[in-house]
This record gives structure tokens, sequence and C-alpha cells, in this order.
């Protein structure tokens, strides 16, 4: 259990400067309010009411946000990798090559299939 | 501002002024609003000579969230006038302006229908700059000004205090500070 | 040009004969004494100064202080002078080939201080324009825009709009004038012709309230959506404020002393 | 898959959850659904965004608004809208004395004052008739100050136009350019903007001592100014690829656009006023007109920068010129040498400030009762224009600059409209964006360059 104390302190303080940055300035700070300060800013224009649901949005960037999810979390599975690297040895390099080769293969999917051109 | 406005009558509120107005003055972000020639001459005050960015004014921020201080920069035309006032709604306080150039300031030569004759009709104004385009130095030499106006301004009770005796100052006074004989038109 | 004469237009001057004539006949007889008629005459804007070639002041003959008074040239006689007979015969071989008579497209022609002006019929000017563009010995392939004027005396002409063509392969610049009476202000669009002139008839409309029959999108473009009247027309107040000193008041531009 | 239906409410799901087309999807029907989609698209009009690329924007070059019409990326229709910037500068000049009209119009496209003032007084001069009395010393400085100013007008066009695509430095280096410029203009002109300095008749004053070796040294340095400048942007990757092919415009939609000046010459057609109908004496100095034919944004960028160096040759040439004449002399005035018309005002620092110098002051006071008559008359009413209408055309930095100005023989012009080169170009925006993706808007504006004072007059 010692081990993980840093760890808990360490997420105490972040989320208590995290709470506090936004409380105190929310409490401390002068409510000046007027229309026009929470409106949208539009260059200067008063701005175009949007549709109710906020408009729909192409499909073309869900598309490019599912694929930087992929290769992100790609990522995330490096960085353990990458620090106990020594440790785990040749063991770890094939894993992790093996894994890296899967990811590729998505890559060349979508890339033929056209999924990064934009239009 | 929030919590000291709540103190009993100011208390220890002169060294918080002092604290807040040398911050404050030290990084005025101006909006950039350049409209006509003098937006020319504030683009060679930001350029490498005259060089802005000595007054932490390096970045001009584009959207009015982010902007402390508006400058002015040119003639306001009719049409450009509710624009001006939105942009200035939508920054947030503590917010100042330079009405930069005699159009801005009082319509300038452009004495006719399409030039609104000082932007004081549509914004409170804290530096009026002469000059047509004023000379970057200037221009500098209002922002000394305008850091001066920062750094001794008040907060809270002690600014409504100076706010009222302002105005009454200013009531009594004619529009052009003589002692005028009562119902001359003027 | 019939350019506006000062306070006698170049029509009032024949239109006042004209008209005198009606008037009864007490008013007839002062009508035509010299004094009355010396008056027009030099109610007339300076045309010339000088004579002789004497400039300086240094001159004792007098001739160099004298002042020609005449109105602007009405219509110019047929030898105009350099590349203008060429583009003048051009047109006409052209509207005779669409089909279009030459003297009811062309009202007059004037060649003066080195430019050319044909005032165009309003009916026929996308026609004259097509020809001004698409003929191979007429060739103006660019507009460079359209200008309105407005001549408060001029009576039934009151507003023009001034085209002026450039022709790159033959190097030479022409200017179409049309003008319609106050009362009508129509004026066909040439945007089939030269699209350029889009906007700028867009900014004639929006200042002078000259309205393009045939415009795709004819609104304001300078002054905002809901403005009130057409601010660049001479009826149309200059709208200054009076300028406040310390203890003094100077009137607006418009109202202010004026010498000449 | 099976064909898109119309909303029928799938079962269990009450109706207005299924608003819209629904497609049911079954697995490796991918190409269908987007087609579908497509097509459904163009038929309702999908997901168009309209947005305001409003008067208060970074990379407008002035108080420029757009309603671009976005369809994800792309832009489907952009629309002007101007008149943000409208001084009413037309309406004002007709209140004004003829010379006055000058303090007017160098204010019009604030970028290029020297050449508003050139083209309004060159037809002032056309409609008096003293094109050809003009002295050749007023002339020649005419030239090299209009050259010196499309130098400093294309740094504001190509500074704003790195920094819009990210690179501040471009706009730090051509403003560091420019400052010097402005320098010079300040030591001739006595201002760093709006100079009124060229008067109809010729210049307002001559050159002050030790201008001409200021110009020189000026011109040493200049050189290596704009190669640094171009040596960061002709081939950087970044640039080329945010500008070739992008807000591409051929010569048959400028002609028909009324298009004129860079963007003109970028489609290969070498049309410069400079050359074809030459004036201020330009028929006598030789240098050439530069011309590119990739008609696109990067073609304009690299003919701006050779008209950078076109213009330095000609000046020089003028310095040479000028350094050949001497110091202006009675003999060798800067105004023209017609008492009815030449501005009287030899200016001069006196100790109450600026003013007529006292050698005229004892002239018209003391010597000759015609110059003081002459001297008043041009002070408070100005000199009469007779009767007429003219169409003066100048090759600004921005394309073909005209002034139309009406006289009806009165001592106040009766109308000027100026045909404003960027007031034109601007109209092709729609063309060169459409289809095109938002980003490249920005580049389109830049190549465009247009100076909003100018445009709204």
């Amino acid at each position: 259990m010692r081990l993980y104390v840093p760890i808990f302190v360490l997420a105490l303080l972040a989320f208590g400067f995290a709470t506090f940055s936004v409380t105190f300035g929310a409490i401390s700070g002068p409510k000046r309010w007027n229309r026009a300060k929470l409106e949208s800013y539009e260059c200067g224009i008063e701005p175009t009411p949007t549709p109710p649901g906020g408009g729909r949005i192409p499909v073309k960037y869900y598309l490019t946000a599912m694929l930087f999810i992929v290769f992100d979390i790609e990522i995330i599975f490096l960085y353990p990798w990458a620090v106990t690297f020594n440790k785990l040895g040749t063991f770890g390099l094939v894993e992790m090559v093996t894994f890296v080769v899967i990811v590729l293969v998505a890559y060349a999917y979508i890339w033929r299939r056209g999924g990064l051109e934009w239009d | 501002m929030g919590v000291e406005e709540k103190l009993p009558s100011g208390l220890l509120l002169t060294s918080v002024e002092k604290a807040a107005g040398w911050a404050r003055a030290r990084s005025v972000w101006p909006a950039t609003f350049g409209l006509a020639c003098c937006a020319i001459e504030l683009f060679q005050t930001g350029g490498p000579k005259h060089d802005l960015a000595r007054f932490g004014m390096e970045r001009a921020s584009n959207t009015p969230r982010q902007a402390d201080l508006m400058i002015v920069a040119g003639r306001v035309s009719q049409k450009m006038a509710p624009v001006l006032r939105q942009i200035y709604d939508q920054m947030s306080d503590p917010k100042w302006v330079i009405s930069m150039g005699v159009c801005a300031s009082s319509g300038g030569m452009f004495n006719n229908y399409a030039i609104v004759q000082g932007v004081d009709h549509i914004v409170p104004v804290d530096i009026y700059l002469p000059g047509c385009p004023p000379r970057p130095e200037m221009l500098l030499d209002s922002i000394l000004k305008l850091h001066d106006k920062i750094m001794n301004s008040k907060l809270g009770k002690n600014r409504d205090r100076e706010i009222t005796e302002l105005e009454e100052a200013r009531l009594g006074l004619s529009p052009l500070g003589l002692a005028v004989p009562e119902g001359s038109e003027l | 040009m019939s350019g506006p004469a000062g306070p006698a237009g170049p029509e009032e001057v024949h239109g006042a004969q004209a008209a005198q004539g009606a008037v009864p006949a007490a008013d007839e007889a002062n009508a035509s004494l010299p004094a009355r008629a010396g008056e027009e005459r030099l109610a007339e804007p300076v045309v010339r100064t000088g004579m002789f070639g004497v400039a300086t002041t240094g001159d004792t003959s007098g001739y160099g202080r004298l002042r020609v008074h005449r109105p602007p040239p009405l219509e110019s006689s047929r030898p105009y002078g350099s590349y203008f007979d060429t583009v003048a015969d051009a047109l006409g071989a052209a509207l005779q080939a669409a089909g279009v008579g030459y003297s009811d497209a062309i009202e007059r022609v004037v060649a003066d201080r080195g430019e050319l002006t044909f005032h165009v019929r309003r009916q026929l000017l996308p026609e004259v324009a097509a020809q001004f563009r698409d003929d191979p010995a007429l060739r103006f392939e660019l507009c460079t825009g359209v200008s309105g004027v407005h001549y408060l005396e001029d009576t039934d002409r009151e507003l023009h709009a001034v085209y002026h063509l450039l022709s790159i392969t033959h190097n030479r610049r022409v200017r179409l004038e049309v003008s319609t009476p106050d009362t009508d202000r129509h004026i066909p669009s040439l945007v089939g012709v030269y699209p350029t002139c889009n906007w700028h008839e867009r900014e004639t409309w929006d200042f002078f309230g000259i309205i393009f029959d045939g415009h795709p999108a004819l609104t304001r473009i300078q002054m905002p959506d809901d403005w009130k009247g057409h601010p660049q027309r001479k009826d149309y107040p200059l709208g200054g404020i009076p300028v406040e000193y310390r203890g003094a008041k100077i009137p607006a531009p418009d109202e202010r002393r004026h010498y000449a | 898959m099976s064909a898109p239906q119309t909303p029928t409410a799938p079962a269990g799901a009450d109706d207005d959850a299924a608003e819209g087309r629904v497609y049911t999807v079954s697995g490796e029907d991918w190409d269908e659904v987007v087609a579908a989609a497509n097509e459904a698209r163009d038929f309702e009009g999908g997901e168009r965004l309209v947005i305001n690329m409003g008067p208060q924007h970074p990379s407008t070059h002035g108080v420029l608004r757009l309603i671009l019409t976005l369809e994800g990326e792309t832009v489907v229709e952009v629309r002007a809208s101007i008149g943000y910037l409208h001084t009413g500068i037309e309406k004002n000049m007709e209140f004004r004395t003829w010379t006055q009209g000058v303090t007017f119009c160098t204010r019009m496209d604030y970028l290029m004052p020297f050449f508003n003032e050139a083209a309004y007084c060159i037809a002032v001069e056309r409609l008096l008739g003293i094109e050809d009395r003009i002295p050749e010393r007023a002339q020649i400085i005419r030239v090299m100050l209009m050259e010196f100013n499309r130098v400093s007008s294309h740094l504001q066009g190509i500074g704003p136009m790195g920094m819009e695509l990210g690179a501040t430095t471009i706009f730090l280096q051509g403003l560091r350019m420019r400052e010097r410029i402005l320098d010079l203009y300040e030591m001739i002109t006595g201002l760093r903007m709006n100079h009124a300095y060229i008067r109809p008749g010729g210049l307002a004053q001559d050159l002050p001592p030790g201008a001409l070796e200021a110009i020189r040294t000026f011109m040493d340095g200049a050189p290596k100014l704009v190669h640094d400048l171009r040596t960061l942007i002709d081939a950087n990757p970044v640039f080329i690829g945010r500008t070739k092919g992008v807000a591409y415009l051929d010569l048959a939609s400028c002609m028909a656009l009324g298009v004129t000046g860079p963007m003109l010459r970028a489609t290969g057609l070498p049309w410069d006023l400079r050359k074809s109908q030459p004036y201020c004496g330009y028929e006598t100095y030789d240098f050439d007109v530069p011309v590119t034919d990739t008609c696109d944004a990067y073609g304009r960028y690299i003919l701006r920068m050779e008209e950078i160096e076109q213009s330095l040759k000609i000046v020089q040439q003028c310095v040479d010129r000028l350094a050949a004449r001497g110091p202006s002399g009675p003999d060798d005035p800067v105004m023209i040498r017609d008492a009815k018309i030449g501005w009287p005002a030899q200016l001069s620092l006196g100790p109450d400030g600026l003013g007529p110098s006292p050698e005229h002051i004892a002239h018209i006071m003391g010597q000759s009762m015609e110059a003081l008559i002459h001297h008043f008359k041009l002070i408070t009413e100005g000199f009469r224009v007779p009767a007429g209408q003219v169409y003066a055309a100048v090759e600004s930095a921005r394309g073909e600059l005209g002034a139309h100005v009406v006289s009806d023989g009165t001592t106040r012009p009766y109308r000027v409209h100026f045909r404003d080169p960027s007031f034109t170009n601007l109209q092709s925006i729609a063309s060169l964006c459409e289809g095109g993706q938002v980003a490249d808007v920005i580049p389109a504006i830049a190549s465009i360059d247009p100076v909003m004072g100018g445009v709204d007059r």
C-alpha cells in the first residue's frame, strides 16, 4: 500500500489545483454581464442562429476523429513498453513489433481506401 | 473586483490596488482593431524598429475574449459602429480603449454622413491620441500614459468614490472648460 | 459632354431662350437686351484663359488675362482627331451590321481634351456595349467601371452613368455616357456584357439611386443596408456637424463661406 | 443493403426520433452508404454552414467581411460584404477647392498615397490643359516617389500574406524595409503617410538638401533586404504548398471581371499602363514589365517581388537624373510657372513654424502687387478649372487607378470618382475561392491584396 501513497498525493494535488483554479476564479471574479458577452464571437457580427441540435457536422470530421483515436491508443501502449524496455528484453521487442505491424495493416487499409484524402 | 468589494470600507485595498495595477499594466494585450491608415502605423509600431513587444504587447489577440486594450485605429464608419460596439462588449473586463488618430477621436477631416464623429459616441475612451496618422512614437507615448492610468486606477469602493467625485467635478464645468455666462448658446 | 455649365447649364441656355419665347411680351423686351445676353454668357464656365500663348503676368497686352467663356462643347464636328474617327467609323459599321441605327443609338459624340465620349441613348446601351466589346475593329475588352454623376440643373437629364472602356488590343480608351431623368431613373444593366460592372452598378445605385434593370442583385454595397436616401446625390446634404473650439463654433463644411 | 427509405418509423421508435433519411447498414456496403449520403446531400443541401469571416478578422487585409457558405472544409459560396470603411471621400471633395482635394484623395488607398495624388493631379492638369507645362523636375520626383510607393505597398502586401500563412518573420522583414522607405518619405515630404505632396501643377516643395544622399544610402542596402526576403519565402515548401495552384484566375475571367494589375500580369498578359499609355515621362525610363503565367497566388507573389526590383531600378535612374540636374533653382522649379495656377507656397521653416518663406513674403508684400493678388486668390478660393470631364489612369501597385473628374468651371470639383483597382479585383474573390478549401481563402485574399480604404472610398 505504501508504494501507492505518492501517486495518490499527486492525484490529490492535481485535482485540488484544478478545482481551485476554476472555482476561485468563478467566486472572486466580478460578474459584469452584458448581452453580447455571452454570445458567440462572429468577427463582430450578430451571430447567425445555429439550428437547435447545433447543426449537422459532415461525416468527414467524425471519420478523421476515429482514425486519430486508433493511432493515439497505439501510442499509449508504447509508453509503458518504452519505460520497461530493457527489462522485457527481446520478448518485449517482438511483442511490440507485432502489435505495431497489426496497427500498420489498419493504416495501410485506410490509406488505400482513401480515408486520408479529404473530399 | 469580487472579493475585496465585499470587504468593509476598502480594508487593505491600497496595497492590493498597487499590486493589481502593476500586474495589469505590464502585459496589456491589444485587440487588433485596425481600420484605416492608422492601422498601418499600428503595424509599423508592432514592427522591428518601434517594437510594441517591449511593453508586453507582443501578442495582439484577434479574439476580443483575450484582449484587454482596444486600439481603435482609423475612421469608424456608420456601418462599422455596431461591429465596434459588439467587439467592445465581448471584451472581458478590465478593458481600456485608445482612440488612435484624429478620425477615431473626433471624426477628423471627414465631417460627413459616413463617419461616426468620434468613437466616444460608441465606446468609453481612455486615451485620445491626436495625429493623422500618429507617429509610432506618439502611439508608444500614449501606451505609456495608459500604463500610468492603469497603475493608478483604484479598485472596489475607492473606485466608486473616485467615479462619483469625477462626475461632480465634470458636471460643474461647461463643455469648453470656460466660465461661460448663463444663457449663452454654448 | 453635356457637362454641367455652372448656374446656367448649356441646355438652359437654349432652353431659356426657347422658353422665353413663350413668356409674355414684357419679359421678352428685356430678354433680348444686350446686358441680359452678356450676363448669361459670363455665367457660362471659363473654357480658356489667355490668348496667343501669353501665360505669365509679365505681358502688358492684356491678352494673357483674357477669359473666354463658353459652355463646354455639346457636339464635336466630324474630324475628331487621332484614333477617334476610326473608332466612330468602326462603331457605325458594327451597329449597321447589328441592325441598330447609328443615329437612334448614339445621341452625340464629344471629343474634348484628348478623350472621346459617346452619349448613348439608354434603351440601346446593351447592344452598343456588346458591339464595343465584340466587334474586331473596336475590341474594347475591359470596362474599367461605372461612375454616376448627378447634374442638378440639367432638366430631365439629371443622372448620368459614365462607363469607361479600355481596348487592350488597340490600346485605346473611350467613354460611354448615358443620361436619365431623375423622375424615371432606369438604365439597362451591362452586367451581361461586362460582368465587372456588377459591383460598380450596385455602387452607383447605392450612391445615386439609378436603377439598373437586369442587374442580378441590385442592393446597397457601401452604405448600411437600412440607409435612407442616396448620399452622393447633389440634393443630399453632406451631413457634417459643427466643429466646436474653445469659445467658437465653425459650421459644417457644406455651410461654410465659399469664395468662388 | 436496403435502399435508403424515406424516414419510416422503425419499430419501437417514436416519430421524431427518425428525422432525415434512415440508412440500415448491414456490413461491406460502405460505398452504397456514402453514395446515398452524397446524393442526399445534394438533395437537402446537406450540412451547409454559413459563417462570417467578418470585418474584425486578422487576415482580411482591413475591414472586409466575407460570408462563407461551407460544407465541411470546402467553400460552397463566397459573398463579400464591403462598405465597413466607407468614408464619403468623394462627396467631401466636392466641398473643397481643387488643391485641398489632394489631402482627401491621399487617404483613400492608404498604402499608396502617391498614386492617388498622382492620378487626381494628372486628371486636374489634363482638365486645365497644362499637362505639357509641368516642370520636368516635378515629373522626375513624381515618378521616383510613385515607384518608392509601389515598393512599400508591395511590402505591406507580402508581409501580411506571410503572417497569415503563419510566418511572422516575413511580416517583420517586410516592415523592416518599409520602415526605411517611410523615413525617406518623411525626409522628402515631411510625413510618413498621407503626404499631400503631389499638387495640381507640380509638387508642394522641392527635395530637401541631403535627400539624394539618403536615397543613395538606402539604395545601396535595398538589394540585400530584398534578397533576404526572397530567400526566406521563394523556395519555402510551406509557402509553396499553401499558394501554388491556389486562387486560380485565368486571362479570360480577368478580362470579364475587369481585373488589372499584378493579378492580370500573373496570367501572362504584360499589360502595364506605364508602357502602353505612359504618363509623367515613363516612356523615357528603361524598365521591363515582369510577367508570370501560373495565374495563381504563387505567381502573383513572384510578380510582386520582381516588380519591387524593377521599381528600385527606376528609382536609381531617377536619382541619377536628379543628381545630374543639380539643386532646384528659379529656372528649375517644381511647380508650374503660371501665377494663376502655380501654388505660391515656397515653404520654409520660420521661427513660428512652417510657412511661406521670408523671400516670398518680401516679394508679395513689397515688390509685386500682382503676386500678392495671385497669392491671395490662390490661397483663398483656389484656381478655376474650365468645365469638362476627364478620366486619367495611373498604373498603381494594385492595378489601374483611374480618376474621373468632372468640373463645372468653378473652383471646386463638381464630381470626382476614383476607379479603385482593389474594388474591382475584389469582385473576383468569389471565383477564386468557391470550390476550394476554407484555408485557401486566406492566400486568395492575400494574393488580391485589397486595401479596404480604396475599396470603400
